[in-house]
């Protein structure tokens, strides 16, 4: 155990070091002026200049100067965007909650679809059944995100009028933002609309989700339905039903457990595909979170606000794919043992 | 409860705009996108222009008294008139002439406190040399104004009724200055219109509440929300899905689409406006008139007028739109001609071309839907002369930015008038003054063709300025800094439960008299003028 | 233990060809691979079979329908969008900037990391366990945000767009490659080998190579439908490919104005693009089928 | 009366171009508490048969058997829910990889606690934990296994194979089955192990009356202690008798050349050099039999009448498939 | 008299296990061990499992490489180092024959391989030798044709032995190869491997948990027991008078 967490620390470490190493190296990796791309101050006036080339250090070490970049890090202080002024921390912060709500609502979503249609689709019971769900799958992985995304929202904001096409909730509702969750926001705003705005919230959730959920539900289909193929085939679930097991206890107590297993490895690694999806969904659907910002930072080679984008983002994915791990530690004993390296 | 939401929605004006705004002042952009979200909503200006007869009529000055000369202008102010309350500023009088001086004492007076403050450009005050003309302010008493002219300009009224003459509050201004944030002036605005700002987050929505102690009648809306969707497409899905009642600016094949639909109101608008590609003539090879000139060959306008903006425009033939008193038509042969380009080409000494960019505005304007689908003709037909065209756009906002620093080669933009008079055409556009206030995207300065448009102004019988214009116009089509491409036709879209959306016919939209209906207005006022 | 072999008679083939057996028997995927080779073929010779240039305008022709509308004129079969030009010839075009610079990317991802991976895949120790670390890093990191961040540094455009994609699929290929050579290694047949006398080359060559060709090619094509996404994802949001270049994703993004107007501008392209997608899709999954058939046997 | 009575039991593998019969028309009886040995070469269907038994064969095999009684009773005439409960409540099997058979994720004592009878389960929540618990520390002691409390709460990969199996025939006899199928349960193991897994088994027929079906390779292990021995070749059963009578005089071929194979313990050093009695070719596959007697390209005493499939013949309590059985005095 | 072939002095061999949560990784050493093999005679190794049994092999054939330990083959000391002496005179025949053929490559090939990877035979020699190792061991010549995956478990065997005698070797190694073989498969191989001993005069090392095959086969015996050597002699005496207490579990473990 102590190995475990030893070895998890020392790779995060790593990884902390690796993801800020990189942010750090935009700063040259960029075109353009150094200590604009630090700093997001696009004149820089000649008195103001040594006063930020002081703070900045960059007329010192390379060494040095990612130490001062880490101690900003850590203060929040993380420069102005150059186009706007804004500063990046407070923009981050503000659209972060957006994008983690849309990931984590079609990771809910293709969680709750994806499981029993894989597991439907793994019994040998209906081979109709599988092919049909497995073509389907094939479909939703083969779409390109936005243009399923256009396809639906023709269908049913446009033609049949079901959904909004935009945005996270219609504007008509003010809800002062507290957490950034907009669903929790509504809850623990006090507008007398509240009942309305949540429905309204839940509506214009449905397409986005929906969209986005496509590739993790096709992939984690497929994921469930071959780990279950394989579990079911195992000489414990034989030994299990051979003891008297009936199939639904069998599937419930050895199957599912083993089963879904794999899938949660197979979710940590999907997950910054997810994410990066999201980041495509929320510029088709305008939906205000990290990914818009950052397609528009690239735009607008607004290199400071990509900077602190593409940061936040990495940690997000990394962060994930650690919780996945641990996840799937806590419920594979074996995992335990043989945890080498992967993250 | 339902109830509740009805109630929501019924007061509940939803635009989907355009773009963001710069800021919340109409001073100191030319920007229609800010003008639209700020002007006629959060502002008043001493006279207006009616949108239906086009005439000036008052609006917080109840009368206008012109002397003799044409040089004094004493403007009697409405009493009673009261600023915006919000959580930022609390009025304690209302509208009087300190109000009105402060307002044009800071766009007018270098030295005035907040001149500076925002930058010290005011693009349209500075295009018309407003400044030169206006000798003094003078505050007569507490609610009478009396504006004293160097010259007898005959455009003085029309720009006072501009939407950017707006009325700002200067006990706010006091208050800003003693708490230091005089830059909160131009983003956390007070003034007297309908009504006041709520909230703002860039790029995504404006929220204006109602003015609960607005002057003239109470407005409709407990809140106008401007929705900010740069995406064309999303707009018209939002208006088809009720999640907007007015659509800003509808790309041209929108146009044509809703048409079909139920529910939605299409109305053509008078409007004055030119869309022209800009040289940035300080750059080579663009100083070259020759070379300007050369290209202007390649725009085919009928191409662009079917393309772009699927047949709601006119080719342009001169830079006047043809529903200004002072235009006329004259056959400049202005026929796209590919040989004519290159042979100009060749003489100007660039026979094989040369690499250029053109920046093409990433909005859909009054003046062209798609800049970039122009952009894309153009560098087709350039590709035939070899030039080779890179397209650049960013986002709107930075776009203008790196527009007025210069940076471009060239540029398709556009102007909408912002008064009935010729001069506004020619000023902001193209004269020596606004090369360096930064609407004059050309950077073009050239003596004669100022001092044409200056002695058209000097003079107001109708006919000898339309003379001097046309000549104006003459070294303009000569030395090319830019080329007019075509005049569009305006429309205002909207759903069918909206009535009362004013738009200016030189500049941005109202809605202060707008209404939404529980049901749909009836057939009559909603014909569907602009169809053809 | 050993066990009969239940299902035919041994056949005398090569490993890959009873992989293209087994996958023969699929008839669903041996369609798809038609398919395929299809639009392999248009991704190459498009440019030639296209009717018209895929930029020139046709003035008189704006957004024409496709030749089986009514409207329609067989002058474009596909119709024409905003700016006149035939839609036909700019996907023609299009899938060999969206699919065949996929597949390019593909190979050349597959060459580079191929290399790395086999020096990896040998090395130990700390060199080794640095590198699994780095990939570690890289292999959370999906190869669309890595594009992203490529493009973010590089600026848009087609170009930049795929050596991007190279370079965002390269630590999946070094990681493929690694583990199937440390696994390979593992094996009792190269411990064979090194017994039988061969050198780190010869045990390379003659054990490891023939036993990593049909992983690879898998690999590969799975690899081309994400390359294939990740090219078409980065023109649509305006940072890849740049129109007027006739990449499919640009296309759609640029054919948004006129969606509703006239559908077909933004459908064809995005059929174009599913099909390649689907049709690679199809083929990577019947190759790992008649792979898993075969180990089984 | 006997506790297993099958006829022809067929089995077939359906999911193929053509159906396979892995398992072709095996008659197999025995009496309560009696040992039967079940050899064979691998491949030849023994595991199949235990399966079928215990019903855990998924759809893609069909199980056909003329008779199938147990316990007296005509399980084919039964629902499909009445026969699964029967032939759980009776008849337990523990298989040759005892590691594999425990879910990996789950501890033992969760496994060991589902594997009770019913009756320990029914009632109140966890009313009956406490019993669950002595029971199961009864089990494990039953089979050695003295540490309970360490077992309990160990996942099966942290066990020993040795321990694993014996956790594993402690699952089979709670709920007293009256037959135990052990499929190759000591292949896995050490031979000390293996040792003592065996007497435990052992120990279980003699002690609880626990008939017991032991399927192996290996010939040494099951000779000395099981009561009837059955021999399978290529899916068919093709002698069974007394282990005595089969020790002495092999009737079939194939069975003579399986114990021949085998080096004899007894016999004094090899000096020589001799070589082993061996069969020669290979064993068929199931989907290119030869016709007639499955041996038949194989068996050194091969005939003409070799091209027609055997008939099982009865010869004092001993049942073959052959046309010329060996060791019979007086040839018809 | 019985003619010293190989003589093994203090071998030895240590690994240090890799530490994991479970255990503090111990260190496992095995040897030192000396022993000595004679010429045409086959050495049996018996002991429980980890013993070190396979690691004798291993080192002796230089799968693995030895820390320390001397090796005399007919009477030269012999450098370690020195592969291609091992690869030609010390073969070994793997447990799992199918696994340790290549499985891409037909079997053909992979004899020539071997020919290709030690000696300078042209290609005619190198297809002759192949065709006389097939037939040696009762494989016919189309078989060099074949795919690894389409022998049975007993004829992958053979091909493991071909492939070790092909290159002539003095002596052979057999780790539990005969273990996963089906009974009358099994004979067959034993009964190979008597006659190309009785043929070729082959030295056999043979590790077996099966007594009964080693008491058929072998002439000596060496016990081991973690690691080290704890009886050796002749089979018949060791297995009238077994000595060590290691000796007698194993023993009695088989007649049950
Ligand atoms: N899941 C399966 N799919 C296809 N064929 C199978 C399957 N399981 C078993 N077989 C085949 O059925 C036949 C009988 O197998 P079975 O497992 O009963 O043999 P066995 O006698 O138990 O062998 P072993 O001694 O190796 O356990 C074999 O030819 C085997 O290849
Ligand atoms: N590469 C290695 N690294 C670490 N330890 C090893 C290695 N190889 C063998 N060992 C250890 O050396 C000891 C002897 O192993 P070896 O394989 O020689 O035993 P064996 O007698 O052949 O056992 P078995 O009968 O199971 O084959 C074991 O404890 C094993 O864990
Ligand atoms: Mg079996
Ligand atoms: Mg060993």
């Amino acid at each position: 155990m102590f190995n475990y967490l030893y070895r998890k620390t020392s790779l995060l470490l790593f990884i902390s070091f690796g993801i800020t190493a990189f942010a750090f190296s935009l700063y040259y990796l960029f075109p353009g002026d150094l200590l604009t791309n630090m700093t997001g101050i696009t004149n820089i006036t000649e008195e103001n200049y040594q006063f930020l080339a002081d703070k900045y250090k960059i007329n010192e070490s390379i060494i040095t100067q990612y130490l001062a970049f880490l101690e900003r890090l850590y203060q929040g202080d993380w420069g102005v965007s150059i186009n706007t002024g804004d500063s990046i921390y407070q923009l981050i912060f503000n659209l972060l909650p957006a994008t983690i709500e849309l990931a984590l609502y079609a990771l809910i979503y293709s969680f709750i679809v994806a499981i029993p249609f894989g597991v439907l689709s793994a019994s040998e019971s209906h081979p109709w059944l599988d092919k049909g769900i497995l073509s389907l799958s094939l479909i939703g992985f083969s779409m390109p995100i936005f243009w399923l995304a256009l396809i639906i929202t023709f269908i049913f904001s446009i033609s049949l009028g079901w959904f909004p096409t935009s945005g996270r909730l219609s504007l008509v509702y003010d809800i002062p933002p507290e957490t950034g969750f907009i669903l929790i926001d509504i809850l623990i705003s006090d507008v007398p609309y509240k009942a309305e705005a949540f429905s309204d919230a839940l509506e214009h959730l449905a397409i986005p989700t929906f969209v986005l959920a496509a590739y993790p539900t096709t992939v984690l289909i497929r994921s469930t339905r071959q780990s279950m193929k394989s579990v079911m085939q195992k000489s414990y679930i034989k030994a299990a039903r051979a003891k008297g097991l009936s199939t639904w206890q069998v599937l419930k107590r050895h199957g599912l457990r083993n089963g879904l297993l794999p899938v949660i490895q197979t979710l940590g690694i999907h997950f910054g595909t997810l994410i990066t999806l999201a980041m495509v969904t929320e510029v088709i659907f305008a939906w205000p979170g990290l990914g818009a910002l950052l397609v528009d930072a690239i735009h607008q080679r607004d290199f400071t606000t990509i900077q602190g984008g593409l940061l936040v983002i990495s940690a997000l994915v990394f962060l994930a794919t650690i919780l996945f791990d641990v996840l799937y530690m806590i419920f594979d004993p074996l995992a335990r043992i043989r945890g080498h390296g992967k993250i | 409860q339902p109830k509740n939401e009805t109630n929501l929605l019924a007061n509940t004006l939803l635009y989907c705009s355009e773009g963001s705004p710069d800021l919340f002042n109409p001073q100191l952009v030319t920007s229609g996108t800010t003008i639209d979200a700020v002007s006629n909503q959060l502002y008043n200006r001493l006279v207006k222009i009616n949108p239906q007869t086009g005439m000036v009529e008052s609006d917080l000055a109840r009368t206008v008294i012109i002397s003799e000369d044409k040089m004094r202008y004493r403007f009697y102010l409405r009493a009673g008139v009261e600023f915006h309350t919000t959580d930022y500023f609390t009025p304690t009088r209302t509208l009087n002439s300190e109000d009105v001086a402060f307002s044009f004492a800071r766009v007018f007076h270098s030295n005035h406190p907040y001149n500076k403050v925002g930058g010290g450009f005011y693009p349209f005050f500075d295009g018309v040399e407003f400044a030169q003309l206006v000798e003094q302010i003078i505050v007569v008493d507490d609610l009478t104004i009396e504006f004293r002219l160097t010259d007898p300009q005959a455009s003085f009224l029309a720009n006072m009724a501009t939407d950017f003459a707006i009325i700002l509050s200067a006990e706010y201004a006091e208050q800003l200055s003693e708490q230091g944030l005089e830059e909160n002036i131009d983003h956390y605005p007070i003034g007297t219109g309908p009504y006041k700002y709520e909230h703002y987050v860039t790029d995504r929505y404006i929220r204006y509440k109602k003015h609960e102690n607005y002057w003239a009648s109470q407005p409709n809306f407990e809140q106008v929300i401007f929705d900010i969707t740069p995406n064309n497409s999303n707009r018209v899905a939002k208006l088809l899905t009720k999640e907007c009642d007015i659509l800003g600016y509808p790309g041209a094949s929108d146009v044509q689409y809703l048409e079909n639909k139920n529910g939605i109101d299409i109305v053509e608008a008078s409007s004055m406006n030119v869309s022209y590609w800009a040289f940035n003539t300080s750059e080579p090879p663009f100083d070259n008139p020759m070379v300007r000139k050369a290209l202007s060959y390649i725009v085919d306008r009928d191409a662009i007028i079917d393309a772009v903006y699927r047949n709601h425009a006119e080719p342009a033939s001169s830079l006047l739109p043809p529903n200004n008193w002072a235009y006329k038509k004259i056959d400049r042969n202005l026929d796209f001609s590919i040989e004519k380009a290159k042979a100009m080409l060749t003489e100007a000494g660039y026979p094989d071309g040369f690499d250029m960019d053109i920046w093409a505005m990433p909005v859909q304007r009054v003046y062209n839907p798609n800049a970039g689908k122009m952009a894309e003709i153009l560098q087709q037909n350039l590709s035939l002369i070899g030039v080779n065209a890179n397209i650049v756009t960013y986002d709107w906002g930075t776009f203008r930015k790196k527009l007025a620093q210069g940076e471009h080669d060239s540029v398709l933009i556009g102007w909408l008038a912002d008064n009935s008079d010729p001069d506004n055409f020619f000023r902001p556009l193209l004269s020596c003054a606004a090369a360096f206030s930064g609407s004059n995207r050309s950077a073009w300065c050239n003596d004669e063709f100022d001092s044409k448009i200056l002695q058209a102004l000097s003079i107001t019988e109708p006919e000898q300025r339309k003379a001097f214009y046309q000549e104006a116009e003459n070294i303009l089509f000569e030395q090319v800094p830019l080329v007019p491409i075509a005049h569009a036709v305006r429309y205002r879209v909207n759903r069918d439960n909206i009535s009362g959306v004013e738009l200016n016919p030189y500049g941005g939209i109202s809605f202060e008299n707008a209404k939404k209906h529980a049901k749909k207005t009836d057939k009559t006022t909603r014909a569907k003028e602009g169809k053809k | 233990m050993a066990k009969f072999k239940i299902f035919s008679t041994p056949i005398n083939s090569s490993p890959l060809k009873q992989l293209w057996r087994a996958f023969h028997q699929n008839h669903f995927a041996l369609v798809a691979s038609w398919g395929l080779m299809f639009m392999v073929f248009i991704a190459i010779f498009g440019g030639l079979l296209a009717p018209y240039s895929p930029y020139v305008q046709h003035q008189d022709a704006l957004l024409m329908p496709p030749a089986w509308h009514d409207e329609g004129n067989i002058r474009f079969m596909f119709g024409t969008d905003a700016l006149g030009r035939d839609i036909l010839s700019r996907i023609l075009e299009g899938t060999g900037y969206s699919f065949g610079l996929a597949i390019i990317a593909v190979l050349l991802a597959l060459s580079i990391g191929f290399f790395i991976g086999t020096i990896a895949g040998f090395s130990k120790g700390v060199k080794a366990s640095f590198l699994n670390h780095i990939l570690d890093v890289a292999l959370t990191m999906p190869s669309l945000l890595i594009a992203i961040v490529i493009v973010a540094i590089l600026g848009p455009g087609i170009s930049n767009t795929f050596w991007a994609v190279v370079l965002a699929m390269l630590p999946q290929f070094i990681h493929h490659v690694r583990t199937e050579i440390s696994e390979l290694l593992d094996k009792e047949f190269v411990v064979a080998y090194t017994l039988d006398g061969a050198n780190k080359f010869q045990t390379f060559r003659f054990a490891l190579l023939p036993n990593m060709i049909e992983r690879l090619v898998i690999f590969s094509t799975m690899a081309i439908s994400s390359a294939v996404l990740d090219i078409v994802v980065l023109g649509f949001i305006g940072i890849g490919a740049q129109s007027p270049e006739p990449e499919l994703g640009a296309m759609i993004a640029d054919n948004l104005d006129v969606f509703y107007l006239s559908p077909w501008t933004v459908m064809l392209p995005g059929i174009a693009l599913f099909l390649c997608i689907l049709f690679t899709n199809i083929v990577g999954d019947g190759l790992r089928h008649a792979l898993k058939k075969r180990r089984r046997q | 009366m006997r506790l297993l009575d099958i006829r022809n039991l067929n089995i077939e593998l359906l999911n193929l171009d053509q159906p396979v019969k892995a398992v072709e028309s095996v008659n197999f009886s025995m009496y309560p508490s009696e040992v039967s040995g079940l050899i064979g070469e691998s491949g030849s269907g023994k595991s199949l048969i235990a399966k079928a038994l215990v019903g855990v064969l998924n759809n893609r095999w069909q199980v056909t058997a003329d008779r199938f009684h147990f316990m007296g009773q005509d399980l084919n005439k039964m629902s499909m829910q009445k026969r699964k409960k029967i032939i759980s409540e009776n008849i337990a099997m523990i298989y040759q990889e005892p590691r594999r058979c425990l879910d990996p994720t789950s501890n033992i004592f969760s496994q060991l606690e589902e594997s009770l009878p019913e009756s320990y389960h029914s009632g109140w929540f966890n009313s009956k934990k406490k019993e669950r618990v002595r029971k199961c520390i009864a089990l494990l002691h039953k089979v050695g296994i003295k540490n309970h409390n360490e077992v309990f709460h160990s996942y099966p990969h942290m066990l020993s194979e040795g321990v694993c199996q014996k956790i594993m025939i402690a699952m089979a006899i709670a709920k007293q089955p009256k037959l135990l199928i052990a499929d190759e349960p000591t292949t896995a193991l050490e031979s000390s192990t293996s040792l003592q897994v065996i007497k435990l088994l052992r120990s279980l027929n003699q002690l609880k009356d626990m008939a017991v079906i032991f399927i192996t390779h290996n010939l040494n292990s099951i000779t000395s202690w099981a009561d009837t021995i059955n021999v399978m070749y290529c899916g068919q059963l093709i002698e069974s008798s007394s282990t005595k009578k089969i020790l002495t005089a092999p009737k079939h071929p194939y069975t003579k050349a399986l114990f021949d194979s085998e080096p004899d313990l007894s016999e004094q050093q090899n000096k020589n050099r001799t070589k082993l009695y061996a069969l020669k070719g290979t064993i068929p596959t199931l989907q290119h039999l030869p016709i007639g007697c499955r041996l038949g390209p194989r068996c050194p005493n091969a005939q003409k009448a070799c091209v027609i499939i055997p008939e099982p013949k009865k010869i004092k309590g001993q049942t073959f498939r052959c046309h010329y059985p060996l060791n019979i005095k007086e040839l018809k | 008299m019985p003619v010293k072939l190989l003589e093994v002095k203090g071998l030895l061999k240590s690994f240090k296990d890799r530490a994991h949560w479970l255990n503090r990784g111990k260190d496992v050493t095995i040897g030192p061990v000396s022993f000595h093999l004679n010429k045409g005679e086959t050495l049996a190794i018996v002991g429980a499992a980890g013993s070190g049994k396979s690691t004798v092999a291993k080192l002796l054939a230089t799968a693995e490489t030895a820390d320390a330990g001397e090796l005399i083959f007919d009477g030269e000391t012999v450098d370690w180092r020195n592969s291609s002496f091992f690869t030609q005179n010390i073969r070994i025949i793997f447990q799992d024959a199918l696994k340790s053929l290549n499985p891409a490559v037909k079997i053909g090939e992979q004899l020539e391989q071997v020919l290709l990877f030690n000696t300078r035979l042209d290609y005619q020699q190198r297809q002759e030798k192949i065709l006389e190792a097939l037939r040696m061991v009762g494989l016919l010549p189309e078989h060099a044709e074949y795919y690894p995956h389409m022998f049975s478990g007993g004829q992958a065997q053979r091909i493991g032995i071909a492939r070790a005698l092909i290159l002539d070797p003095k002596v052979v190694i057999i780790d539990e190869a005969l273990a996963p073989l089906d009974p009358s498969l099994r004979a067959q191989v034993v009964n190979l491997l008597l006659d190309l001993q009785h043929q070729r005069g082959l030295t056999f090392v043979l590790i077996s948990h099966q007594i009964s095959l080693i008491k058929y086969l072998s002439d000596r015996v060496l016990v081991m027991d973690s690691g080290q050597i704890v009886e050796h002699g002749n089979i018949e005496e060791i297995f009238a008078q077994p000595k060590h207490p290691v000796t007698k579990k194993l023993l009695f473990a088989l007649d049950m």
